[in-house]
């Protein structure tokens, strides 16, 4: 009885998972679309950007016949769509590579600094939120809303230059905007293109340290940011589950303080994690800036050198790439939502 | 199919406001979640100047009935006339110059108003709707509404959050009645005011009937209010009226086990009148509606022939009938 | 008070003053509310919105919200005093002691939890019971309450459940460590005529069986009229009138309860049409 | 003349004690971030734009009271005069996007069928990419003018408006009063203009002062990547780029000042945002 119960739940869970995958194959493909669609539109023909502003029209005709654009728009699309199933995102001007390697180098560091901070964003921002919530109208309470509604008005940028100068001119304690690999350090095993990951899955442990001691500056700048909004939201969703009826009926039966903070914290959740999915691509844009101020190498700088140097495959390809991930961390949170509140599960 | 429960009423020559006929309404909902039956196979008509009273429990499609009576909700089959006027598959326009004489008053005295419009604004809007009316005329107009509801000028210039729940609910009946109408229908209109407050309102509503000869259609799953009001009444259960008759006659000897035993379970003001013994089990079913008699899952003299079909409606007294099997026998309740 | 019952009360509120603070201005919520619980009893609390019923349930479980305290007065629980500052005492007298049941069953139970693991966990935080006996006690509970499926109900979330099931598993919590009084606030309000009787009829039944000492707080005399042994009536936070239900119910003494009374009746207002001969 | 240093003095009274302290203020140094950007230019010897190589890099200073640049520039007339630009196109940019967004959204949300999926799927796959590298693509490859900024500010606002207002409408359309309305023989264009609209737009309001602060920082975030606003226009986040070579030199007031105004700037709209969202919970009360 029920290990069938378990089975039947187990299918419907796969069905369902199945079936916002297959969801989000319109959405993927109309990324793709407005993504040839938008550089399209906005740049013109890539072929006179390529071939620079003293080119004759000989060269850029060949260089038009060389990318495609002599032909009709229709079929340049067509062609798009078959390269992206084919996984190919063209070759960079620039680094005269396939765009699809260029970004599988970097992504790994750009994901490195934005997973990080998203977790530890979710850590500080649930738990001084709930502390804020807990104590709502006390002094922490007010120290804690203060301090976040000041940090959302913070640019990121601004801060890592701020963080750079205290931590690396002042105090000389953080190294240098020298990316995620210090010159002459202790590197690890190039594996997924992660330092810190690398080095953690090779037990390295000197380049491990060394890998910390270059993250930690960037990625504090991020978490500073980024708690804020989230303490915010978590503040006002455990306010809200504290002084609903369910705590209430909780404190009436004597359950003790531990547990009606778990319920409270608990039943706040769901809003958390919804907003989890809107705020990655908003960290994503934040790590181009934080990256360029780094000088971080990962694939939101790649894509910035990429725009100055009129690199059009390479825009495209992390304009894609981006598009590709933020939607399936949608799924991942969509998927979250339902495990976590019973109310919308199935 | 059931027969038209309510013929003419004795008195001749009194004119019918609305008659209703067959009226069946289901909700589509979203896939595999079923379809709703709010309302199956319903007919009644009332007489103008009379009140017929609605009363069922929540889900028993009574406010289905009401908004269908208005044309806010549109049917799956069967004919509304109210006023003489064929409301089904009329077109939306000539349906808005027909709603200055026939209205509605809802359950929610503040969720009725719309909370950026003053009491005066609330109050005018129909009149704007449906008449010439404007500047001081209007004015003057909005104040004697108001002054007929009992509600001091100065509330006028309020917004609707501040006002009391009796106070919104008399500028909702004032909205309702400014354009004169001939046909007013009420949705619980008392039914989230406190005791004392409910008595004022419902004397209100009476005045008003006697005033303007209105016609009512009250819906309501409290009896006291339905004795207090209406004339005739109908007793709902799962989408379908189940017994319908003059109010004194159905609430002193009902025929359908559903209404007995609503009636013997209000819970008198009098210690020394206690309630019936009996208490029906179980819940009404939402989703599954059994070819039968819906009310036969709980019922506590259900037989095998129950479960075959609707019953039909039978005669038990002068205007008076009750779609049960044992209509002409009293309930055994001791279970 | 009016020693009206013979009985020896088991919970009593004597003189008891509450007022909301709210930056500077102070509003009186209670003003010298006595009432008196007889042992194993049923006392019904009516009157209308902003009575100042509810508040007084609450300060009597130490549950006031936000910015409302309690002044000055007494309430004690079988001769000890509920009112000394100390949460941890008042933790061992809620759900020990004193259940309490809410007027919204399908918001009082928490949403993402299955009814057994929260009932269990209301069960651990007091009792000291091996795993499985937990279990047996649940689910002896829900069956208690008249649920008959009972491993179905076990599962489910309270969202699943219909009004009338919500709060049968409300009350069947709310016993489950065995407290001698039960304070009901508003139990039926909102229930379908055929399930408030449903619920009524439990409550009655189970304070029969288990000598409960039930608080109803109403504002439906009915209500009081076919359940409960005595009433106070509240109005504008005072309690205006305190007797047996049948003498304040037929000969109210205090204006107020005699409006009250008038109001519910509403077969007084038929209108003259009817009464004609047609 | 001294009539109207009561009056302002009365004035100033009534705004301070006024409860909604976030309004006010926020309002406040906006108002004062406006007047200063043609206040302060107006009255300092230094112009905005004028190099001068002689005082370049110097430390804060009486005479600079932010410091120069490595152009010498004077950072303290250009912090003040930035908000002509940024301010200006981000209200622009921003403005278009809350209108036209509002407007598909009320759309999108009275037509709850297929138009209303097309377009909230649509608006899904804009919101799917990091906006600021969507930004900094358009921009750079739309020609790099501040046309296309604002363009592209208000490109990416749309969908976010849109969203908002489409959500607030279906829930309003379901309140019992626009049934009480139906019922009252409101037609559909009344219905939607007198009753759903007004009642739609709050959260959309409320958005702004939170689309305003974010936009600012976009526009000055492009700028520091170098497209968008280019030096020597005086403009927050170019500043901020000016500075950047400097900051592991020690020279950190090229990029600290532009830095706090533009927190400053940013912070107000919030404030603002939170005073107005404020002030429709008191009214809905």
């Amino acid at each position: 009885m029920n290990a069938e119960a378990a089975i039947m739940n187990a299918r419907q869970w796969l069905w369902l998972i199945a079936k916002r995958v297959i969801f989000t194959i319109p959405i993927l493909f109309g990324v793709a679309t407005a993504t040839f669609f938008l550089t399209r539109l906005a740049g013109g023909d890539p072929a006179y950007q390529i071939a620079g502003p003293f080119a004759t029209d000989e060269v850029i005709a060949a260089v038009q016949k060389q990318i495609g654009t002599d032909m009709p728009i229709g079929d340049q699309y067509a062609a798009f769509l078959g390269d992206i199933l084919r996984g190919d995102l063209g070759t960079s001007i620039f680094t005269d590579r396939p765009v699809i390697s260029d970004l599988a180098d970097r992504l790994p560091a750009t994901l490195t600094l934005v997973i990080l901070a998203l977790a530890f964003s979710l850590v500080f921002g649930l738990a001084l939120g709930s502390f804020a919530a807990y104590r709502r109208g006390r002094a922490g309470d007010k120290v804690v809303r203060v301090g976040s509604f000041s940090a959302l008005s913070v640019p990121d940028f601004w801060l890592g230059l701020v963080l750079l100068f205290l931590f690396f001119f002042r105090f000389g304690i953080a190294p240098g905007p020298t990316g995620q690999i210090a010159l002459g350090a202790t590197a690890p095993r190039d594996i997924t293109g992660s330092a810190i990951f690398d080095a953690a899955i090779t037990f390295d442990s000197a380049a491990f340290r060394a890998a910390l001691h270059q993250l930690w500056l960037p990625l504090m700048t991020m978490v500073f940011i980024f708690t804020a909004p989230i303490t915010r939201l978590a503040r006002s969703a455990v306010i809200e589950s504290l002084t609903s009826d369910s705590i209430l009926f909780g404190r009436a039966c004597g359950l003790p303080k531990r547990q009606l903070w778990a319920y409270a914290t608990r039943a706040a959740l769901p809003p958390v994690v919804t907003f989890v999915g809107i705020l990655f691509s908003v960290l994503l844009s934040s790590a181009v800036l934080v990256e360029a101020v780094f000088s971080w190498g990962g694939a939101a700088q790649y894509a910035v050198n990429a725009i100055r140097q009129n690199d059009f495959p390479a825009v495209q390809g992390f304009v894609m790439a981006a598009g590709v991930f933020s939607v399936a961390i949608f799924l991942v949170v969509d998927i979250l939502y339902r495990v976590i509140d019973p109310r919308v599960r199935l | 199919m059931s027969s038209l429960p309510m013929g003419n009423t004795g008195q001749e020559g009194a004119s019918i406001a609305i008659a209703v006929e067959g009226l069946t309404k289901t909700f589509h909902t979203r896939r595999g979640i079923p379809n709703v039956v709010a309302v199956e196979d319903v007919s009644f008509s009332v007489e103008t100047g009379s009140t017929l009273g609605i009363v069922g429990e929540s889900g028993s499609g009574k406010s289905t009935v009401a908004r269908c009576l208005l044309g806010l909700t549109p049917v799956d089959s069967g004919a509304i006339e109210v006023l003489g006027r064929s409301l089904v598959g009329a077109p939306a326009k000539q349906l808005r110059s027909w709603r200055s004489e026939m209205q509605i008053v809802f359950q929610e005295p503040y969720e009725s108003l719309d909370p950026r419009y003053r009491v005066h604004q609330a109050v005018a809007e129909p009149l704007l709707l449906h008449t010439d009316l404007r500047g001081d005329v209007l004015g003057r107009k909005v104040l004697d509404l108001l002054e007929h509801v009992s509600l001091q000028p100065e509330l006028a210039r309020r917004y609707p959050h501040e006002l009391s729940g009796g106070q919104q609910q008399r500028v909702n009946i004032a909205r309702a009645l400014a354009t004169s109408p001939k046909v007013l229908v009420l949705d619980e209109p008392t039914a989230s005011l406190d005791v004392s407050v409910q008595e004022g309102v419902l004397r209100l509503l009476l005045a008003l009937q006697e005033e303007f000869g209105l016609t009512y259609v009250l819906i309501s799953h409290d009896l006291t209010a339905i004795r207090a009001v209406c004339e005739q009444v109908a007793v709902m259960y799962a989408g379908r009226f189940v017994e319908i008759g003059p109010v004194d006659e159905v609430l002193s000897n009902p025929r359908h086990p559903y209404t007995e035993f609503l009636i013997g379970a209000e819970l008198s003001v009098d210690p020394d009148v206690s309630p019936l013994a009996g208490i029906v089990r179980g819940e009404v079913a939402t989703s599954e509606r059994p070819p039968g008699c819906l009310f036969a899952p709980r019922c506590p003299m259900r037989v095998d022939q129950c479960e075959e079909g609707r019953p039909l409606f039978e005669s038990v007294a002068p205007d008076h009938v009750a779609a049960c099997l044992f209509a002409d026998r009293s309930v055994d309740w001791s279970d | 008070m009016t020693p009206s019952d013979a009985r020896h009360p088991i919970l009593t509120v004597e003189n008891l003053f509450v007022e909301l603070s709210r930056k500077k201005a102070v509003t009186p919520i209670l003003q010298d509310v006595s009432l008196s619980l007889p042992e194993a009893g049923m006392l019904g609390l009516v009157g209308e919105t902003g009575s100042g019923k509810t508040m007084t349930a609450r300060a009597i479980i130490g549950l006031l919200p936000p910015g409302v305290h309690v002044k000055s007065g007494s309430i004690t629980l079988d001769g000890s005093e509920l009112l000394v500052d100390n949460s941890t005492a008042m933790r061992e007298v809620r759900g020990v002691q004193i259940g309490m049941v809410f007027q919204n069953p399908r918001t009082a139970l928490y949403p993402m939890s299955s009814v057994e693991a929260q009932m269990k966990r209301v069960l651990r935080a007091h009792l000291n019971l091996a795993r499985p006996n937990r279990a047996t006690r649940i689910h002896e509970y829900l069956r208690l309450v008249g649920i008959d499926d009972v491993r179905r109900v076990a599962r489910s979330y309270p969202h699943e459940l219909s009004g009338g099931m919500a709060q049968r598993v409300v009350i069947a919590t709310s016993l489950l460590c065995e407290p001698t009084v039960l304070i009901a606030d508003e139990p039926t309000t909102g229930l379908d005529a055929t399930i408030q009787r449903q619920i009524l009829e439990l409550i009655a039944d189970l304070q029969a069986r288990f000598s409960l000492s039930v608080l109803i707080i109403t504002h439906d005399l009915g209500i009081v009229a076919q359940y409960c042994d005595s009433v106070s009536v509240m109005n504008e936070g005072r309690v205006v009138e305190h007797g047996p239900k049948r003498q304040v119910l037929k000969s109210p003494a205090h204006e107020y309860s005699e409006r009250l009374i008038a109001a519910s009746d509403l077969r007084r207002i038929r209108r003259a049409k009817t009464s004609e001969p047609q | 003349m001294r009539a109207l240093r009561l009056a302002a003095g009365k004035l100033l009274r009534q705004i301070s004690s006024a409860s909604n302290h976030s309004l006010v203020w926020g309002a406040l140094i906006i108002a004062a971030l406006a007047v200063g950007a043609y206040l302060v230019p107006a009255i300092s010897e230094f112009g905005a734009e004028a190099a001068n190589p002689r005082e370049a890099l110097q430390p804060p200073s009486a005479r600079h009271p932010f410091g120069t640049d490595r152009s010498g520039f004077d950072i303290f007339v250009r912090v003040f005069h930035a908000p002509r630009i940024d301010l200006s196109i981000v209200v622009l940019g921003v403005g278009i996007g809350a209108v036209l967004g509002s407007l598909l959204g009320v759309l999108a949300g009275f037509s709850r069928r297929f138009m209303g999926e097309v377009s909230m799927r649509l608006a899904d796959i804009v919101q799917a990419f990091p906006l600021l590298i969507l930004a900094i693509a358009l921009v750079s490859l739309g020609g790099n003018s501040l046309t296309t900024v604002w363009l592209v500010l208000a490109f990416v606002n749309v969908p976010v408006f849109m969203r908002l207002t489409r959500s607030r409408v279906l829930t309003v359309r379901e309140q019992r009063y626009i049934q009480a309305s139906v019922a009252l023989g409101n037609s559909t264009p009344r219905l939607v203009f007198r009753h759903i609209l007004p009642n739609s737009l709050g959260p959309a309001v409320v958005q702004f002062g939170v689309s305003m602060g974010y936009g600012i920082l976009t526009l000055a975030g492009l700028a520091f990547l170098g497209v968008g606003v280019q030096l020597p226009t005086p403009e927050w986040g170019s500043m901020i780029l000016g500075g950047s070579n400097y900051i592991t030199t020690g020279q950190w007031w090229i990029s600290l000042f532009p830095g706090v105004f533009l927190a400053i700037a940013v912070f107000a709209f919030n404030l603002l945002s939170e005073g107005i969202e404020q002030a429709r919970e008191v009214h809905a009360r």
